[in-house]
C-alpha cells in the first residue's frame, strides 16, 4: 500500500530523517515508536507532502513524493495532524462536513455514521470546535480524517494528552476503522497501546529505523526498549 | 437635526464604500498575509472600466461587466506576480503591490489620459430620492447604499451558509490542515484574492461617478484604506467595518461643521483668544487629516486597533 | 548572596482559551544545579520555558530569580537580571557572521547600551569576551561565515554561544540536541558541560543519554504538572515515570 | 555645464537622502512608505530659519544651515518614530504612510508654514561669507552639496560599525531573539527612525537651499516612493547599493524623461521586474558575479547569457514599440508617426502594432527556454563555489 524508500527529511535547517524505509501493507495497522526528536511526526509530514524531503514515497504503487499535500490527499492519504488542528470557530458539524473532499462521491463514512460511532461529537454538533475537551478535538479531526475517504491514515499521536479512558476509546476507533479496511500508520509514545494494536512496529532513533518487526519481537528485545524507548 | 440625518446619511453612504474597499483587502491580509498595496488600483480600474464599458455598452452592462473584470485582473496578479514575490518575502510582496499601484496610474494615464473623465450617474438614477425638510437626498446616494448593502449581505450570506464560505473560513486559520484534507488552498487563494479585487472594483463602479474618476482618485482613498485597516485592527473583518462607519460619518460630519477650534473649546467652557494658525482651523479643513489623527490616537491608546486580536 | 534557590515556580499555571497546558508547577532550582525536565509530549515542557523566560505572560503563579519576584517582567528585563535561554528552534542572526552574533549577544551586559559613538572595532572587552564565547563552542574557522549559511549542528552550537555570551547565572536550553545525529549530540553535551560549569542549568530534553550524562536532577512534567523530582537514579526506578511515558497496560504486563 | 552642475547637486542630494532611507529598509528591516515626511520638513524648517536670520538681520552660516534641518528631521523623527516603530513589518509600513500622508494633507493646512500651493522660497546670497564664498554661483553650491555628501556617507557608514548599528541588523534579522539578549527592538527601531531623520532632514536642507523653494512636494508620496525606488533598486542588502541607486535613478530620470513622455510607466516596470527577479538590486547582482568572477567561473555564465540577451532585446523593444505607440495614440496624443532606433512605427496601423506584440511573444516564448540554460549554468556555477575551498 504505501512504500517508503530512503527518504531523508528537513525540519527548517535540520536534517531529521536519514534514510528512513519502511511499508504499510493493505488492511494493517503499523506504528511508528521513538523518542521525541526521533523524526516520527517529520516521517508523516515528508510522505504527507507537507515536509521538504528527498527518497521515494510509493502510494498503491504510484510515486507520490514531490507532490503538492492536496493531491496527495485526493490519491487517498488521509493525515490526522499531533496538534489536531481543529477550526477552531467552526462548529463541530462543519469541522465535519469540510473533511470531505468531493461532496459528490459519497465515502465509506458518513456523517451519521461518525455521530453513531461518537455520540457526543453528535450531541455537540453546532458547538465550536474550539470549545471541546481534548479528547473530543481528537476524535473530531480523527472522523474529519474519515470523511474524507482515505485507504490509509496517517495519525500523529492520537493519544498525546488524553486520559486514560478516551486513550482506550481512541485506540478502539483504530481498530474500527481498520475494520473497514482502512490502513493505518500510526505515531505513538505510549508503547503499551502500539503493542497491543499494530500488526508490525518500526522504532526510530536520531532519523534512523533502529528496529522493524512484530509486537512479539519488541517485547522480546530489551535492549533497543531500553536504548530507544525507556527512560 | 436635518443637517445631522442628511450628514448621518451620507456618511453612512461614504463608511460602506469604505468597507467595500476594505473588507476585501481585510480578508486578503488575514488569509495570505499581504497587504495589498495596489487595492486601490483595483478601484480606479473599476471605475475607468465602467467608464469606457457604459460609453460602449450603456451603465448597466458596465455595472454587471466591471467588476468581474477586475477580479479577473485581480487573479492574473495574485497567479503570476504575488505568488513570485512572496518567495522573497513579505517586504518584497509589498513593494511589489507598491509598484503595482504605481504602474497601474500609469497605465490608466496611458489609455484614458490625465484628465478627469466623464463617467456620469446615468439618467435613470437622477434625480432626488426624498427631501428631509429643505435638503434633498439624490437616488443615486441611495443606489450606491442599496448596492454596498445587498454586496455585502451576499458576501455574509456567502461566507457563512456556502461550502466555498466554509474552506475559506477553514483556510483562514488553517492552511496547511485544508491542504492535507485535499483542498487545494493556493487557488483558495487566487479566488480570494480576485474576489477582494472584484469588491474593490465594484466600489469603484458605484463610487467613480459619484464622486470624480481621475487618475490621482486610487492615491487619494488608498491610505485612507490602510488608516481603516490599522484602526479596526488588522484582519479583523468586524474591526475593518466599525471603522469604516465610523470614520466615514465622522469626515461627512467634519465636512459639514463650520466651527473652528475656538468655538469648540467654548462648547467646554475654554476661552481661548489666541489667534495662531492651530486655534483658528475649522472642523472643515481638519477633516482630510482626521482618519490620520484617529489612527495615531488608536496607535497610542490601544496599539491592537478596535477590534484587533491582541498579539 | 544569600542561599536562595536559582530558581522557584510556585503554582505556575498557563491556559491558551480554555486549554489548560501548565496546572500549578511547583520547582525549585538550587544555585548551581543542573536540572532537566523531561516528559511526554504536549507535556507543556516547552511552554513552561516560555513563561519562565516571559516569552509568554502566566496566566497565574509567580517565578523568582535568585529570590527575586520577576514574574510579570518582560524577556528583555529578565535577562538583564541574569536567565538566558535558548531555543527549541534555532533562533539566530541569520545574515550577520557567527561574531558578529555573539559579539550583539555580550554587549549589553558590558554596558554598550544603545551606543552610536563606539566604534565596534574599538570595543576590546566585547571582542575579546566574544572571541572567548566563540572559542568555547568551537566555531573559530566559521567566525566571519554568515550564521544563516552554518550546517545545522554549527547552528545548534551558536544558538548556545548566544544563550551564555551575557554571562547569565540560570540558563535555559531547549532541547539543545533536538534533530541532531548520535555523534552531533555526543559533542554537544560535552559543550553543554563546558559552557555550564558553575551555573544553574535548566534543560528541556527528550534524548535520555543527554538527560543522564549531565542532569544532577531530573523532573518529570506530566500534563502541566510535575509528577516527580528526583535523582537520575531514582526516577529511572520510578515505576509512575514509566508508565507516563509507555502507558499503562505495559508496564503491569 | 551648469546642467552637469544641477544634475550632480541632485545626485548629491538624493545620494544621502538614500543612504538615509537604507538605515531603515536595508539596515533595520523596516519599510517606510512616508520617509519624505523628514526630508520635507527639515526643508520647510532650513528656508524659515534662512528667511527669519535674513529678516532680523542676524549673521547666516549657509554652510552649517543644513545641519539646522538635520535637527529639525531628528526632531521629527522623535516624535514620530515613537508610535510608529513599537511594530515592525506590515503595520510600520501602513503607519508609514499614515504619517506621511497626514503630514503631506497638513501642508495645505497651514499656508503660513507651508506656504500653500506655490510654497516658501528664500535667497541663499546672504552676503559675502568666510573667504569670499557666498553661495551665489552653482559651483559653490555644488561644492557644499558634496562636502556634505561626503560627510553624511562617513558618519552613515560609521554608524554601522557602531553597537546601534549592528543591533540595528539583529532587529531586523530576529526581533524576538534581540530582547533575550537584553535588548529592546523597540529602543533600537525608535533611535534608527531619528537618526534616518536626521539624515533625511540634512538632504531636505541642502535641497532647500540648492532650489531656493520648498513645495508640498518635498513632502509628498512621489518623493517618498522615489527614495524606495532608488533604495531598492540600487539594492537594499549592501550600503553602497543605495548609492549607485541614487545616481542611477537621477540620471535616468533626466535622460529617460528627455526622450519619452512615458518615463515613468518605464521606471516602474525596472521596479516590478528587479522586485520579481533580482530582489538584491544592482548591489545584489555585483556580489553574486562578483563572487563567480573571483572563483574565475564568468565563462561559465557568459554564453548562455548572450543566448538570453537576444530574445531579452526583442521583449524590451517590443514593450517600448507598444508602450510608445500607446502614448502617441492617446489623449495626450503626440505624433503618431514614431521612429525607434531605426525602426519607423506608426500607432495607427495595424502592422506595427502586431509587429511589436509578435517580438514580445516570441521573445517571452524564446526567453523561457534561455532562462532555462541560464538556471542550470548557475546551478553548476554554485555547485562549483560550494565545492571551493572557503
Amino acid at each position: 500500500m504505501l512504500e517508503v524508500n530512503g527518504l531523508h527529511a528537513f525540519y527548517g535547517k535540520s536534517h531529521v530523517l536519514h534514510g528512513v524505509t519502511l511499508e504499510v501493507g493493505r488492511g494493517e495497522i503499523v506504528s511508528l515508536l521513538g523518542r521525541n526528536g526521533a523524526g516520527r511526526s517529520t516521517a508523516l509530514k515528508a510522505i504527507m507532502g507537507l515536509a521538504r524531503a528527498e527518497g521515494s514515497v510509493k502510494f498503491k504503487g504510484e510515486e507520490i513524493a514531490g507532490m503538492k499535500p492536496h493531491q496527495i490527499a485526493w490519491r487517498g492519504l488521509g493525515y490526522v495532524p499531533e496538534d489536531r488542528a481543529v477550526f477552531p470557530d467552526l462548529t463541530v458539524r462543519q469541522n465535519l462536513l469540510l473533511g470531505v473532499k468531493d461532496p459528490k462521491a459519497p465515502g465509506r463514512f458518513r456523517l451519521e455514521e461518525m455521530f453513531a460511532l461518537f455520540p457526543r461529537l453528535e450531541e455537540r454538533a453546532l458547538v465550536p470546535g474550539g470549545v471541546l475537551s481534548g479528547g473530543e478535538q481528537q476524535m473530531l479531526t480523527l472522523c474529519r480524517t474519515m470523511m474524507g475517504n482515505p485507504d490509509l491514515v496517517l495519525v500523529d499521536e492520537p493519544t498525546e494528552g488524553l486520559a486514560p479512558l478516551t486513550v482506550a476509546q481512541v485506540a478502539q476507533f483504530l481498530l474500527e476503522i481498520q475494520k473497514r479496511g482502512v490502513s493505518i500508520l500510526l505515531v505513538e509514545q505510549k508503547l503499551a497501546i502500539a503493542l497491543d494494536i499494530s500488526q508490525r512496529l518500526y522504532v526510530l532513533g536520531h532519523g534512523r529505523v533502529v528496529f522493524g518487526g512484530t509486537p512479539a519481537a519488541l517485547r522480546e528485545n530489551a535492549a533497543v526498549r531500553k536504548e530507544w524507548l525507556e527512560v | 437635526m436635518e443637517f445631522t440625518l442628511i450628514s448621518l446619511l451620507n456618511g453612512v453612504t461614504y463608511g460602506l464604500l469604505l468597507f467595500m474597499l476594505c473588507g476585501g483587502l481585510t480578508l486578503i491580509f488575514s488569509m495570505m498575509g499581504i497587504l495589498n498595496f495596489a487595492h486601490a488600483s483595483f478601484y480606479m480600474l473599476g471605475a475607468y472600466l465602467a467608464f469606457q464599458l457604459s460609453a460602449w455598452l450603456g451603465f448597466w452592462p458596465a455595472f454587471f461587466l466591471a467588476p468581474p473584470l477586475v477580479g479577473v485582473a485581480g487573479a492574473l496578479v495574485e497567479r503570476y506576480g504575488l505568488r513570485r514575490a512572496h518567495r522573497h518575502g513579505h517586504v518584497a510582496e509589498l513593494l511589489f503591490t507598491f509598484g503595482l499601484s504605481f504602474l497601474a496610474v500609469e497605465m490608466v494615464q496611458l489609455v484614458w489620459g490625465k484628465a478627469v473623465v466623464d463617467y456620469r450617474v446615468p439618467p435613470s438614477l437622477e434625480g432626488t430620492l426624498f427631501t428631509l425638510y429643505s435638503t434633498s437626498f439624490p437616488v443615486y446616494k441611495g443606489f450606491m447604499m442599496l448596492v454596498s448593502v445587498g454586496m455585502l449581505a451576499l458576501l455574509a450570506a456567502l461566507l457563512a451558509y456556502t461550502r466555498t464560505g466554509l474552506i475559506i473560513k477553514a483556510a483562514l486559520s488553517r492552511p496547511d490542515m485544508m491542504q492535507a484534507l485535499g483542498h487545494d488552498v493556493p487557488r483558495i487563494f487566487t479566488l480570494v484574492f480576485a474576489g477582494g479585487a472584484a469588491l474593490a472594483g465594484l466600489a469603484g463602479v458605484i463610487g467613480g461617478n459619484a464622486f470624480v474618476t481621475e487618475p490621482g482618485m486610487a492615491a487619494a482613498v488608498g491610505p485612507i484604506v490602510f488608516v481603516v485597516v490599522v484602526v479596526g485592527g488588522l484582519g479583523s473583518l468586524l474591526g475593518a467595518f466599525v471603522a469604516s462607519l465610523l470614520i466615514g460619518i465622522l469626515q461627512t460630519f467634519m465636512v459639514g461643521w463650520d466651527y473652528s477650534i475656538i468655538d469648540v473649546a467654548r462648547l467646554f467652557g475654554m476661552q481661548l483668544h489666541s489667534t495662531s494658525a492651530l486655534t483658528r482651523l475649522s472642523l472643515t479643513q481638519l477633516a482630510p487629516i482626521m482618519p490620520y489623527l484617529l489612527m495615531v490616537a488608536i496607535l497610542i491608546f490601544r496599539p491592537r486597533g478596535l477590534m484587533g486580536a491582541r498579539s | 548572596m544569600s542561599a536562595a534557590p536559582a530558581l522557584r515556580l510556585s503554582g505556575l499555571c498557563k491556559s491558551f482559551g480554555n486549554a489548560v497546558i501548565l496546572k500549578g508547577v511547583e520547582l525549585t532550582i538550587a544555585k548551581g544545579e543542573r536540572h532537566a525536565i523531561i516528559g511526554p509530549n504536549g507535556a507543556g515542557k516547552s511552554t513552561l520555558f516560555d513563561v519562565i523566560s516571559a516569552r509568554l505572560p502566566a496566566s497565574s503563579g509567580s517565578v523568582a530569580l535568585n529570590g527575586e519576584d520577576v514574574s510579570g517582567l518582560g524577556p528583555l528585563a529578565i535577562h538583564r537580571r541574569g536567565l538566558s535561554r535558548s531555543f527549541q528552534i534555532t533562533n539566530i542572526f541569520p545574515s550577520l557572521t557567527v561574531f558578529d552574533n555573539l559579539r550583539c549577544s555580550v554587549l549589553w551586559s558590558l554596558g554598550y547600551r544603545y551606543s552610536f559613538w563606539n566604534r565596534l572595532a574599538r570595543l576590546r572587552d566585547a571582542r575579546e569576551r566574544a572571541g572567548e564565547v566563540l572559542e568555547q563552542i568551537g566555531l573559530q574557522r566559521r567566525r566571519e561565515t554568515l550564521a544563516g549559511v552554518l550546517s545545522y549542528a554549527e547552528q545548534r552550537a551558536l544558538e548556545i554561544g548566544i544563550t551564555i555570551a551575557g554571562g547569565a547565572s540560570v540558563l535555559l536550553l531547549d532541547e539543545p540536541t533536538s534533530g541532531m545525529s548520535r555523534s552531533e549530540s555526543d559533542e554537544a553535551v560535552a559543550l553543554i558541560r563546558k559552557v555550564t560549569a558553575g551555573k544553574t542549568l535548566v534543560m528541556v530534553e527528550h534524548d535520555m543519554s543527554v538527560v543522564f550524562g549531565l542532569a544532577d536532577r531530573i523532573s518529570v512534567l506530566v500534563y502541566g504538572q510535575i509528577l516527580a523530582t528526583g535523582t537520575p537514579a531514582e526516577i529511572r526506578a520510578s515505576a509512575v515515570v514509566q508508565e507516563a511515558y509507555l502507558g499503562k497496560s505495559f508496564t503491569h504486563a | 555645464m551648469s546642467f552637469v552642475l544641477s544634475l550632480l547637486s541632485r545626485i548629491g542630494i538624493m545620494t544621502i537622502f538614500a543612504l538615509s532611507y537604507n538605515m531603515l529598509l536595508g539596515q533595520t528591516g523596516l519599510l517606510s512608505f512616508g520617509h519624505a515626511v523628514y526630508f520635507g520638513l527639515g526643508s520647510f524648517a532650513t528656508l524659515h530659519l534662512l528667511n527669519a536670520l535674513v529678516a532680523h538681520g542676524l549673521p547666516v552660516s549657509i554652510t552649517l544651515l543644513p545641519l539646522f534641518g538635520g535637527l529639525a528631521g531628528l526632531a521629527f523623527g522623535l516624535l514620530f518614530g515613537f508610535f510608529t516603530t513599537r511594530r515592525a513589518g506590515t503595520t510600520f509600513a501602513m503607519i508609514s504612510l499614515g504619517i506621511g500622508e497626514m503630514v503631506a494633507s497638513s501642508s495645505l493646512m497651514f499656508p503660513a508654514f507651508f506656504g500653500g500651493e506655490g510654497g516658501i522660497t528664500g535667497n541663499r546670497v546672504t552676503g559675502r561669507g568666510l573667504f569670499g564664498i557666498d553661495y551665489g554661483t552653482p559651483l559653490q553650491m555644488y561644492c557644499l552639496i558634496a562636502a556634505w555628501a561626503a560627510l553624511c556617507l562617513l558618519l552613515t557608514y560609521g554608524l554601522t560599525q557602531t553597537p546601534l548599528g549592528r543591533l540595528a541588523n539583529a532587529v531586523r534579522d530576529n526581533p524576538e531573539r534581540v530582547e533575550f539578549i537584553g535588548y529592546s527592538p523597540h529602543s533600537i527601531r525608535y533611535r534608527m527612525v531619528a537618526l534616518a531623520g536626521f539624515f533625511a532632514g540634512i538632504a531636505g536642507g541642502l535641497s532647500a537651499l540648492q532650489y531656493e523653494i520648498v513645495t508640498a512636494e518635498a513632502l509628498s508620496d512621489h518623493l517618498s516612493g522615489l527614495v524606495i525606488l532608488m533604495a531598492f533598486v540600487g539594492g537594499t542588502g549592501t550600503f553602497y547599493g543605495p548609492l549607485i541607486g541614487a545616481a542611477l535613478v537621477t540620471v535616468l530620470q533626466v535622460a529617460v524623461a528627455s526622450v519619452t513622455p512615458a518615463w515613468p510607466f518605464y521606471f516602474g516596470l525596472v521596479f516590478l521586474l528587479i522586485v520579481l527577479y533580482a530582489p538584491g538590486g544592482i548591489a545584489g547582482l555585483l556580489v553574486q558575479h562578483k563572487a563567480v568572477w573571483q572563483a574565475g567561473l564568468l565563462r561559465r555564465l557568459l554564453p548562455a547569457y548572450l543566448v538570453a540577451a537576444l530574445p531579452g532585446a526583442a521583449v524590451l523593444l517590443g514593450t517600448v514599440a507598444v508602450v510608445e505607440m500607446a502614448y502617441a495614440r492617446g489623449p495626450e496624443r503626440g505624433d503618431a508617426r514614431l521612429h525607434l532606433l531605426f525602426l519607423p512605427l506608426d500607432a495607427r496601423s495595424a502592422v506595427s502594432w502586431v509587429l511589436a506584440a509578435a517580438a514580445i511573444a516570441a521573445g517571452i516564448l524564446l526567453l523561457k527556454i534561455a532562462s532555462k540554460q541560464v538556471a542550470e549554468r548557475w546551478e553548476s556555477v554554485h555547485a562549483a563555489l560550494a565545492e571551493a575551498p572557503r
